[in-house]
């Protein structure tokens, strides 16, 4: 019990930091209702993505500057391949992105490992390059989404067995996520891979004395990434409709919200449910910020200090809680 | 018929830009022999497992298995070729569980845990953290995770080091079946009486280059030193004063006075003096409040209740600068919680000098560089890699951690096991020093896991146990069937009824114990 | 036990050059500088002229103080992200305070800001251990947040930037950049700081291995108190010389400083991780940089491979760097 | 406040002058109008999904109105028809979008760009090269105004483009930008911005280097500018942020029931040169140093806002 807390405290704690906002979020604003959690699931998507791409490679030990970038050329690649084009040719567009953005990823692990330079200059240098490219690819916003890829997102998912209210409060964008996180991340968490993951975010010398391919785990890591920002890529296609080259505010956002959710930057703690959790209270802080209607020079001071006072809570409880008599 | 070796290292070099490792190490070993690598600080020993077992690639040499060559590129090629190692520092990942650990590595987890209780750990939960686990204990799981998958050879570098007494025990006894079971074991340990109970034979290392192979035999052990060192070396018994010789140095007042003293369910009730000029040691198994202990005085930790005065004036440490400022400094045994790796051995020792807010300001550079070098001279540190810590041989990382505080003057010094991981001719140079600052009127606590250094350098001995000062002995009856029979707990006089204790030295039948 | 590995080897010419860079690490990073010089010169002959010295230092400048506090508080295992933030703010209080009060007034009004943010940082940092990313990330959108609300309440008494440091910031005397005699000092003295005094060692120390510092007396909330409201001062200051050479007070004056700011330490050779580096280095990094852009600046191809081309030179000035300066 | 309907505004950047003065401009007009309790501003730097989220916050937060510049023409299609379904007006400035039910009242973005191009050309004698500095590379209104300049560049055969840059609408990098160009020495004939224009003056003057005809906008800086610096031939081209104003005024009028005849209203930009002595008249009158630099000087616009400068200034809407 004790050790539950003790790995899954944060994510509890955060749990509960949600659940109380959803509560205000209603006094503010009673007709908050089933429709707007579904904005909320439709805003958080690529905020998500992007965190899942982020929280890999920071448990790898890394960092990824390039995470924006890569769904900035994610997006508008399919955008541009769908523009004009029929709408089954999304079926193909859809696993072609993902698997290039599996590629650039693994090409940025690839970098890493071959020049061995820090991973923080590596991925900037590559946020030019694919800022680069996603200009090259379209000049200006633009392109297209298939219309069922877009209906993907709106409306709600008929859960059989469950009564019409309950399914309005599943939209398709949540179950979407969820299904896109788990299917990746649940066989990872529990594979070898993602015990070498752990590993050499952990202590690179120590897993490499354990026999872990640290080269290796290193760019599955890094093209895990870019698989999932390839997901936010699309995400934002399926929620616009088109693509835009310059990134969005992604990069910042997706390391504020590992870092709210309890993965520490140097690698080998924490998880992926943690940061995900962190997005939809960063997004539903927004909602009530607007519901509010808060002077917008005013909002960024408020987004400041909860990011910066939660974590310092977070600081502030485990030096506190720290067991007697161990050394700090 | 001389067996064939089933593994043959020659020409093994190794060079880190202008420092060379190793030159030209060779290593033979015969199948079901525990053969000890043997040789000073900054030798080559760890370097040379470290090449045996993938970690770091040779610059030149040779490695045959069983008559194959081998080119062990990996640590997985060498666990493939059944090469398994246990390092100078512990490897497991800290932030996975133990079970983690092992799937990651692939090791069955009966066997592991057979092991670990074999090992003396009966009551380990592989959930835990490793992060969380003590270090001591974290080095018998590497042991355990390496021969639950019964390699051919195994490689322990100092594997002992930093064991108290009663695991080191064990691991000798379980390295010793090894042996037994026709497997090889390659064993460095700078304690003779392990290489003695334990060894076949030993290839000695000088300056990365093999100097010889021996047959472990009677007497053998001064050549061995000799070889190792090049000259023969005086291995004189530091005498210890008599206790009151003490008194007169220190006047009335002791130097270190602890009373009641409280730490949470770790310590209870301690108590103690440790007079100006006096070395007092203390013994205690792994885990009997001995780290909390030092932890506390050196202001590490608050202790939750009891006093603590210096010179006769009660003190409250909250940061260990308090305690610095009262001139009590503190030498932890794992180097690594000591040192800033990548700085060099000079910045390292001078870090005192600048660690109070008065002392921001420009360094004086050739009065640092005079008291450092002193510093260096003293503890007679290789600097021939002093550019980073980080390159300095175990040994040598070690003696940097001494050498601060001799350059920056303490008054008192803890020592938590200062001579972990340092060669015979080093030892002994530490057990002068100790006394030269007691002659000094300097104060010394002193920690060792190894009995035999208690009478070596102490003018008294504490034995803790459960938290608790269980009983002080002064040098002269402070014999290791005492301590230890003390370290258990046991009350003097009771000697009769515990068999076990009959002799420490894993040579003898340590058997019987169970 | 005669072997060829025993007698000394002849070392060959190549590795004698390696070695003598490798313990002399700004050598190839001023030889990389002047490859780029090099081949603009080849690309625009003429370029290169006194005027044009003159710009890069102007531009190169700014970077470098900012690219300053970056190695500073990289030497500890932190970041200063808030630096564009703080420079922007006190250039902007300076333009608009300078309006209606006295320069020497203006000028503390200017810095005051930066204090506060340096406090804070290094509160956040030192004592409640929260992760200097997001403590300074944090303090930046706060800071932008009151600088907006500042904004709005000055909008009438418009700005104006003081002669003097118009003088500084745009002003060449002999060919030289006024801003020299702002640089040099400050330079001379980080420079000076980190090798030669108690902090510069405790900054390394701190960074290579807090316990050990603790070990040995440091308190580690000071040095890091300390260190970052050093670092909001010089951003401070270089915000004044900002304003003094871009002379257009705008609400993100030098946000887009900030990335650069930590290329330029780590292309220089300091490690994010903390307890390596050096300010020399990021010197040169800044100005690797600032020739850089001019080098895209006149190179006439479209603007994605303008990106894509600086992700890679960046990518590849880091890595060659690396190889030459390891011993490995 | 005494009016009745709350406004929601949606904005996507941040931190720069224009887009400061539309968000005062909305502000004056909703308090001028007298109709409006409350905005409801969602004002940061984002991407359309981003505005998309702000965009439902707002329909969550039931609003009468949306008042949108939008981040991209199309990106926020969904969220505005979601708008219109859920009965609120919405109005679109400074953009068009393509959602056929939103009301546009916006610049024109490519008239901007084809008006100063031409006069420039005009000015270079027809022949000539130009400097090229366009917004932020990947930008809608920055791919319209490349459209406007290809436009009089076709007309002018003569005029060639010296180098194209990009200076991301960022006064830093456009400085460093003409200040690395001008030591390359290639002599040049004109210069086209794309509003990010006091810099480059101020760096041609510091230079010493040879006047050139510069086009910019209407900001206070550039336009003192034109009237004070010695040698300067240019022109300002409006596009002013006051359009945020008269979006509030459209959609107060759509609430009132007064639907305008058609679904978008185009804002065409004015030109003013100091070539000419009518020219320097309008620049002299247009000028107006009290405003931050940064601050287009057409802080209203005729027929669309009824607040008074001070009011703009002032930054105050209903209920502050
Ligand atoms: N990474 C490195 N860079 C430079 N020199 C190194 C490096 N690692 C080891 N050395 C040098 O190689 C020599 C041999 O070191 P090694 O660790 O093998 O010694 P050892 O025999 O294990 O000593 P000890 O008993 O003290 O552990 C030492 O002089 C050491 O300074
Ligand atoms: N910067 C330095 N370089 C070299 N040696 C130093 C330096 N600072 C202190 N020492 C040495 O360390 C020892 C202790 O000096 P230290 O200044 O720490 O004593 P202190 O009792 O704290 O003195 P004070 O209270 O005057 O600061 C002295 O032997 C001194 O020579
Ligand atoms: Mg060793
Ligand atoms: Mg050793």
């Amino acid at each position: 019990m004790s050790r539950f807390i003790r790995n899954q405290g944060w994510v509890a704690g955060l749990f509960a930091l949600l659940i109380f906002l959803f509560v205000t979020t209603k006094l503010i604003q009673p007709g908050y209702g089933s429709g707007d959690f579904g904005s909320l699931a439709r805003a958080v998507l690529p905020y998500a993505f992007a965190v899942a791409a982020q929280t890999v490679v920071v448990i790898a030990g890394g960092i990824d500057l390039s995470v924006a970038a890569m769904m900035a050329l994610t997006s508008v690649t399919a955008a541009s391949m769908m523009n004009g084009a029929s709408e089954e040719y999304a079926l193909f567009v859809v696993p072609f992105v993902l698997v290039l953005g599996f590629v650039l990823g693994a090409l940025n692990g690839v970098l890493i490992v071959v020049t061995r330079a820090p991973d923080i200059v590596v991925t900037l240098a590559t946020l030019f390059v694919l800022q680069g490219a996603a200009l090259l690819v379209l000049g200006a916003p633009g392109g297209a989404a298939a219309e069922w890829l877009k209906a993907s997102v709106i409306g709600t998912v008929p859960i059989p067995g469950l009564p019409d209210w309950a399914d309005a409060w599943a939209p398709k964008a949540l179950v979407l996520l969820v299904v896109c996180l788990c299917i990746i991340w649940i066989p990872l968490r529990r594979s070898r891979l993602g015990l070498s993951i752990y590993a050499i975010g952990s202590n690179e010398l120590a897993a490499f004395r354990s026999g872990v391919p640290v080269a290796r785990t290193r760019i599955i890591a890094y093209a895990l990434s870019g698989l999932f920002a390839a997901m936010g890529g699309l995400s934002l296609t399926i929620s616009t409709g088109i693509g835009a080259p310059i990134p969005g505010p992604y990069l910042l956002a997706s390391v504020a919200a590992v870092v709210l959710g309890g993965v520490a930057l140097g690698g080998g703690k924490g998880g992926l449910l943690g940061p995900i959790i962190a997005v939809f209270v960063l997004r539903l802080v927004r909602t009530d910020l607007t519901l509010l209607a808060i002077d917008p020079n005013v909002t960024a001071i408020i987004e400041g200090l909860i990011m910066v006072a939660v974590v310092m809570f977070g600081a502030f409880i485990t030096i506190r809680g720290r067991p007697v008599g161990a050394t700090p | 018929m001389p067996k064939s070796p089933l593994l043959d290292a020659t020409g093994v070099a190794k060079n880190y830009g202008a420092v060379a490792a190793l030159r030209n190490a060779s290593l033979s070993v015969l199948p079901g022999e525990v053969h000890a690598l043997m040789g000073a600080n900054g030798a080559g020993k760890s370097t040379l497992v470290k090449i045996l077992t993938g970690a770091i690639n040779a610059d030149a040499g040779r490695i045959l298995i069983r008559g194959q060559l081998l080119d062990v590129r990996s640590p997985a090629a060498a666990r493939r070729a059944g090469l398994l190692p246990v390092y100078q520092e512990p490897s497991l990942i800290p932030d996975l569980d133990v079970l983690s650990n092992l799937r990651l590595t692939g090791t069955p987890v009966e066997p592991f845990r057979a092991w670990v209780r074999e090992l003396g750990i009966p009551n380990l939960d592989i959930r835990d953290t490793a992060r969380d686990i003590p270090l001591a204990i974290l080095r018998v799981l590497d042991l355990a995770r390496a021969l639950a998958v019964e390699p051919d050879v195994l490689l322990l570098d100092e594997m002992t080091a930093a064991l108290p007494a009663n695991l080191a025990e064990k691991v000798l006894e379980v390295v010793r079946r090894q042996g037994d079971a026709g497997r090889s074991v390659i064993f460095i340990s700078h304690r003779f009486v392990e290489i003695s109970a334990l060894c076949d034979r030993a290839t000695v290392l000088r300056d990365g280059s093999t100097v010889g192979v021996v047959d472990i035999e009677p007497g053998i052990e001064e050549k061995i030193v000799e070889m190792m060192l090049g000259t023969r070396i005086e291995k004189t018994r530091v005498a210890a004063r008599a206790a009151n010789d003490v008194a007169v140095v220190g006047g009335s007042r002791p130097r270190l006075s602890v009373r009641n003293l409280q730490l949470g369910t770790k310590l209870n009730d301690v108590s103690f003096d440790l007079a100006n000029g006096e070395v007092v040691g203390v013994f205690a198994l792994e885990g009997q409040g001995q780290d909390e202990l030092f932890a506390t005085l050196a202001g590490s930790i608050r202790p939750t209740g009891g006093t603590i005065d210096v010179d006769g004036a009660p003190v409250k440490f909250s940061h260990p600068s308090d305690a610095i400022q009262a001139g009590i400094a503190y030498v932890p045994g794992d180097r690594t919680e000591a040192l800033a790796m990548q700085r060099s051995v000079r910045e390292n020792i001078a870090l005192p000098f600048s660690a109070g807010l008065r002392k921001w300001g420009p360094i004086r550079m050739r009065r640092e560089q005079v008291v450092v070098s002193g510093a260096i001279g003293r503890l007679q540190i290789d600097t021939r890699a002093q550019g980073e810590v980080q390159r300095l041989s175990g040994g040598n990382q070690q003696k940097v951690t001494i050498a601060r505080w001799i350059a920056a003057n303490a008054r008192t010094i803890l020592c938590f096991d200062p001579t972990r991981g340092i060669d015979v001719g080093t030892k002994q140079e530490i057990y002068k020093l100790l006394r030269e600052l007691a002659g000094q009127g300097k104060s010394v606590l002193f920690y060792t896991s190894e009995m035999e250094e208690v009478q070596r350098v102490c003018d008294r001995v504490i034995v803790i146990f459960g938290g608790r000062v269980v009983d002080t002995f002064p040098v002269e009856e402070a014999d290791e069937p005492a301590l230890m029979r003390a370290a258990y707990g046991l009350p003097r006089g009771a000697r009769a009824d515990v068999g076990i204790l009959a002799d420490v030295r894993p040579a003898s039948d340590a058997e019987a114990a169970s | 036990m005669t072997d060829i590995a025993t007698m000394p080897q002849p070392v060959s010419f190549g590795r004698r050059i390696k070695r003598f860079m490798a313990d002399r690490p700004l050598i190839p990073l001023i030889i990389l500088l002047v490859i780029l010089v090099v081949i603009l010169q080849i690309l625009r002959p003429g370029i290169v002229n006194e005027r044009w010295l003159a710009n890069t230092a102007k531009f190169a400048i700014p970077l470098a103080i900012l690219a300053g506090c970056q190695t500073m508080t990289m030497l500890t295992g932190g970041i200063d992200l808030s630096v564009g933030t703080v420079a922007t703010m006190s250039a902007f209080i300076m333009a608009t305070q300078i309006v209606n009060q006295d320069p020497a007034v203006a000028f503390l009004l200017a810095m005051l800001p930066a204090v506060l943010i340096g406090l804070v940082n290094g509160i956040g940092v030192g004592v409640f251990r929260v992760h200097p990313l997001i403590m300074t990330l944090g303090t930046s959108l706060i800071g932008t947040g009151f600088l907006q609300v500042y904004q709005r309440t000055v909008i009438a008494s418009g700005a104006k930037i003081p002669d003097f440091l118009n003088w500084l910031g745009t002003g060449v005397t002999y060919g030289f950049p006024n801003a020299l005699l702002l640089f040099v000092p400050v330079a001379v003295l980080i420079v000076f700081m980190l090798n030669r005094t108690g902090f510069g060692r405790l900054l390394y120390a701190v960074g290579d291995n807090e316990r050990a510092a603790r070990l040995s007396g440091v308190r580690y909330w000071q040095v890091i108190v300390a260190l970052y409201v050093l670092s909001s001062l010089l951003a401070g200051i270089t915000g004044l010389l900002y304003i003094g050479l871009i002379k257009a007070p705008s609400l993100s004056l030098a946000e887009p400083l900030v990335l650069p700011s930590v290329a330029a330490a780590v292309i220089g050779g300091t490690s994010i991780f903390g307890g390596r580096g050096g300010y020399t280095g990021t010197i040169i990094g800044a100005l690797i940089l600032t020739v850089l852009t001019t080098l895209l600046t006149i190179l006439q191809m479209p603007e994605g491979g303008r990106r894509i081309l600086f992700g890679f030179i960046v990518l590849f000035v880091t890595a060659a760097y690396l190889r030459i300066v390891e011993d490995r | 406040a005494a009016g009745k309907y709350t406004i929601g505004i949606s904005n996507t950047v941040q931190g720069n002058g224009w887009r400061e003065e539309m968000i005062c401009a909305m502000k004056a007009q909703a308090l001028a109008s007298g109709e409006v309790a409350k905005l409801n501003i969602a004002h940061r730097n984002t991407d359309a999904a981003g505005q998309l989220e702000d965009i439902r916050n707002l329909i969550s937060a039931k609003v009468d109105a949306i008042v949108v510049n939008p981040a991209d023409p199309a990106g926020i299609k969904a969220g505005l028809e979601e708008a219109t379904k859920a009965g609120i007006v919405v109005v679109a400035v400074d953009q068009a979008v393509t959602e056929p039910s939103a009301y546009i009242i916006s610049n024109n973005q490519e008239q901007y760009a084809y008006l100063g191009a031409k006069w420039l050309f005009q000015q270079m004698g027809g022949k000539g090269e130009v400097f090229y500095m366009r917004g932020a590379a990947g930008a809608s209104a920055d791919s319209d105004r490349d459209k406007g300049f290809k436009k009089a560049l076709a007309e002018f055969p003569d005029v060639k483009v010296a180098q194209e840059v990009f200076t991301g609408w960022q006064q830093d990098q456009a400085k460093q930008q003409i200040l690395s160009f001008l030591a390359t020495g290639t002599p040049i004939n004109g210069i086209w911005t794309s509003g990010i224009d006091n810099v480059i003056v101020d760096a041609l003057v510091e230079q010493q280097a040879p006047m050139v005809p510069v086009v910019g906008a209407d900001n206070a800086g550039f336009v003192g500018q034109l009237n004070t610096v010695k040698g300067l031939v240019g022109a300002a081209v409006t596009n002013p942020g006051s359009i945020g104003g008269a979006g509030v005024t459209l959609a107060l009028q759509i609430l009132d029931g007064k639907k305008p005849a058609q679904q978008t209203v185009l804002v065409n930009p004015e030109l003013w040169e100091n070539a000419t002595d009518a020219g320097k008249a309008k620049l002299k009158s247009a000028a107006d140093p009290s405003l931050s630099p940064e601050w287009p000087v057409s802080i209203s616009i005729p027929d669309w806002t009824t607040y008074t400068k001070d009011q703009i200034v002032a930054c105050k809407g209903p209920g502050e």
